[in-house]
């Protein structure tokens, strides 16, 4: 596949709400661990509505798409999840702009976009032990694929192996953002609810994913 | 899960809706879960705080005369949205200014950051504090910082005052950042609470054990121990809070034993007894104390202990008459 | 058992410590263990209540300006003896005689009537008044009669308001005697409470059952049953109250929504919306709330619901200023 | 043996403190199953304050001991008990004024006093689930023994057996005083802790009574 149209966006968009509303009990566990067990319902909360509201988005402009999306998780969506997801889409909107077909290298570009959105938000980066820690290595990996002109799927599948590998790492990371930070010591050993939910979700998008 | 709910889903809007059925005074407007004051004052610096619900009766129980002007409900534990926050600075816009009280957490944070800029595009000014009470966070250049917790409760009394008497926007902020300067607090469980949603419990403990250090969202504390008597327990928590700013002799404090939701009335007058020693064992003179469910965590058993380092502007500024469901002073 | 206590032994005297020290209006006689105001007024009633400890705020909460002039304070769930409330007799004594609030429990009756039959041989001029609001209870010939619960409250409240305005005993003891003709009480029971030197549950429920119509002191309730939604819960205790005395449309009635020590102030306040809406529903108007925990059951995690009917003499009673550390209204 | 002296009197009631003092925490399961579980607090709370101030009591004349008894009682005993046991004490006490030895006879007027003393203070009588149903067939008991000139011990070990016979009865009971009757039906099966109490230590007394 050389490229994803805006049917395609909405398409994983959706099988995203799905993979959401799913885990929302899971997901709540793994924030258990470390954080206040909300985290799963937070999320869960948005896409709910965002799923409600379906009908009603526009769906030709990408961009215009992500950015209403954004608006509605911004709105609806709980605790830190709500500016941080809803900031991250609002982002990528605003790269998707105009857009109705998407390369692997624009993907890599509007996932890059919702990376900014977060750390601009929430300052964190790297090794902050949250869900960056699986979204950045899933951004690098596309941004690697883009240019050694991989297939889109393909690049997609790997990105989500890097999501998963990040999550699992950020066992070993002392948390220093969100609720884990004050664990201390004691995060270590519990990988960040967030970024886990980033590589399942991930994961589920790959694999269930049909034209 | 034993609870006096209806279903998960509708815990917040029925709380929010007894609230104000049991205090006519307050106004909820339901689609944005804001608890507001019925007759607003145009004319004084308008003061909101919030945060996840489940604190019960922080906020709402602070808002009225003398304290908040509103007050934001989010889900449990969450924070409220971006969008709640922004209608709750337009609904009590006043020719004064909006001071935000924000308990140091990345969610309220965010949250609260987002709706002021929101509110500034409307040309409200608007500015925040941050509270971050809690000694049992190591504060560092790498983490987020410390969290707020019951400490918040004594910024919305002085910052309320301040308010209420008429003081412009900065020196409304400036007298609450030299509350959130001079509060500390720490806590400890016996149980963790159970969020609705989730239905069990976020951590266990064994008949012996305690979480000391806990915050106010069944985050565990920092270190799990065994139970010790409340002697030793006020001792361990009142040394945490003077190491963390230098006392001296004859410094005077407010004092607030907060339980925090599961802890009967009894066991915190017990603990105010403990306490109240522990600090008059150091040369330090107790001005005011309260003690009672302040800033709570669900139903979680165990309670915090909260001490405000006190000056002349301070007292006079607690000793304010406010009218809130949950102070009451004149 | 988990509790913030240093030894089961001395549990109600620290508890006593730490109220008078929380509120310096009041002070403690420790060797009675009776807390009562700092400045007592002889030109007025003496109104003196007490019982069993593990009700806190109960009784001493309601000590100060409006309501009571001392509490007499007994082990957890055991009457105060004799000669203590003997003795709060004569420490509160005034030029126009004592009220004593008596919670119809067959040790405190036995314990308050010796003790105002011995302030009767030195000359002090006692009345009492037996608060028996419990619904729960069959009132019949047979047995000792209804218990006294949450309703009490309003019995402080009121004959505190009617003390303090200057009417004479037994004006006091009529409008007492008529609030306790008018106000009716329910609750239930999500866990048992445990007494600290029993250091056990008192009984065990299944994770899906409560006991409906417990009472105050762990005594089990009139059904044990699986537990229901809170709007469901809330008509079962409505109903059960208005059925006992004839209610009219339009009646107005003070509501007061009480936690037993362990359920959270969240789900008082849903309990609030769900009762007011089922008080609603049979056109009794609510002219008061109260939310809180006013009488409980040690840690017992449930809820009573109290109605007291209202003519206007009660309801400028009861909007009469209190400033008591539990009740504060001006 | 003919007579109780003073002596013997005292040791009784020694002896009663102690099986008192060392069945606390039974004593307060008995009343948890159908009162509040503090009888065996209240109860030994004012035993052990007995015990304590020991030495200071008149021994001689055991109408002034029992008084004695009874006052201490009565300030120390929280809950129904202290008025209850008190006031048994304080009548018997009375009755014996000024008696240094006590026949089988006066033994059975000495134990009606104390019931006399219970019926007054909390209106109780013959079947509503207390103590009285223990002590009043232990009372007529004695005094049947008394009329049949039966020896002193043995009456008392008959009256004993009366006591747990009666404690036992309470069962059937539906209660009415006290606060197991706020659980009407559901008493039955459920013997009276007080009236259990009067048993054992009656059964305690004649098993360890040695003059
Ligand atoms: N500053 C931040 N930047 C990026 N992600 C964050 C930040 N703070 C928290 N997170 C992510 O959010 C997740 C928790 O979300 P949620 O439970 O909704 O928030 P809260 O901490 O308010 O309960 C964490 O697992 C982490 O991945
Ligand atoms: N009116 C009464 N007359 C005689 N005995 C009584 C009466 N009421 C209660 N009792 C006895 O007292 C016992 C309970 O004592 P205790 O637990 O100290 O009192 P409370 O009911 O105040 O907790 C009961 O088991 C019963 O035998
Ligand atoms: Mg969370
Ligand atoms: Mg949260
Ligand atoms: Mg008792
Ligand atoms: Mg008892």
């Amino acid at each position: 596949m050389e490229k994803l149209y805006a049917s395609d966006i909405v398409k994983i968009i959706d099988l995203m709400a799905e993979v959401i509303i799913e885990n929302e009990v899971y997901f709540c566990e793994l924030d258990s661990a470390a954080g206040d067990g909300d985290f799963g319902m937070s999320l869960a909360k948005g896409f709910k509505i965002l799923r409600s509201e379906w009908a009603g988005l526009s769906k030709e402009d990408t961009g215009l798409f992500l950015k209403d999306c954004g608006m509605i998780i911004t709105e609806n969506c709980g605790g830190a999840s709500g500016p941080i997801w809803g900031s991250a889409f609002r982002s990528a909107g605003k790269y998707a702009e105009g857009k109705t077909e998407i390369t692997l290298e624009e993907m890599s570009g509007l996932l890059q976009s919702a990376v900014d959105g977060i750390q601009k938000r929430g300052g964190a980066k790297l090794g902050d032990k949250t869900l960056l820690d699986a979204l950045i290595p899933a951004t690098e990996s596309l941004k690697i694929s883009a240019k050694e002109g991989e297939d889109i799927l393909d690049a997609m599948k790997k990105s989500a192996r890097e999501a998963v590998e990040g999550a699992e790492k950020t066992k070993l990371i002392v948390a220093s953002k969100g609720r884990a930070s004050y664990l201390g010591e004691r995060s270590i050993n519990m990988p960040d609810a967030g970024a886990t939910a980033i590589g399942i979700i991930f994961t589920y998008i790959v694999n269930q994913f049909k034209r | 899960m034993k609870k006096i709910i209806n279903r998960p889903e509708t815990v917040v809007d029925e709380m929010c809706k007894g609230i104000v059925l049991a205090h006519p005074e307050l106004v909820l407007s339901e689609k944005y879960k804001i608890i507001k004051r019925k007759r607003l004052n145009k004319d004084k610096v308008s003061l909101i705080s919030g945060g996840g619900s489940g604190h019960e009766p922080a906020h709402a129980g602070y808002v009225g005369t003398g304290m908040l002007d509103a007050a934001v409900c989010g889900d449990v534990f969450a924070s409220p949205s971006t969008i709640q926050i922004y209608n709750a600075i337009l609904e009590t816009r006043s020719n004064r200014g909006t001071l935000l009280i924000i308990k140091n957490y990345s969610g309220d944070c965010m949250n609260f950051d987002a709706a002021s800029e929101m509110a500034e595009d409307e040309d409200i000014v608007v500015e925040k504090v941050y509270v971050n009470d809690d000694v049992a966070v190591k504060d560092s250049l790498y983490t987020i910082g410390r969290r707020g917790v019951a400490g918040t409760v004594f910024v919305h009394k002085i910052a309320g005052a301040a308010a209420e008497k008429g003081m412009d926007l900065s020196q409304v902020k400036a007298v609450a950042e030299k509350t959130i300067a001079n509060v500390r607090s720490i806590g400890f469980a016996f149980t963790s609470c159970t969020v609705p949603a989730k239905g069990t419990p976020i951590f266990t403990l064994e008949e012996d054990e305690m979480e000391f250090g806990v915050g106010i969202h069944g985050e565990p504390g920092i270190v799990r121990e065994k139970i010790v008597p409340a002697d030793e327990l006020a001792e361990k928590m009142v040394e945490r809070i003077v190491k963390d700013i230098p006392y001296q002799q004859g410094d005077e404090v407010a004092l607030l034993i907060n339980g925090l939701g599961a802890s009967p009335v009894q066991e915190l007058y017990l603990l105010n007894n403990s306490v109240s020693n522990a600090i008059a064992k150091r040369g330090i003179k107790i001005y005011k104390t309260f003690v009672g469910n302040y800033m709570t965590s669900i139903d979680m058993a165990g309670a915090s202990v909260t001490l405000l380092r006190l000056d002349q502007e301070l007292k006079e500024l607690l000793d304010e008459p406010s009218d809130t469901p949950a102070i009451k002073i004149w």
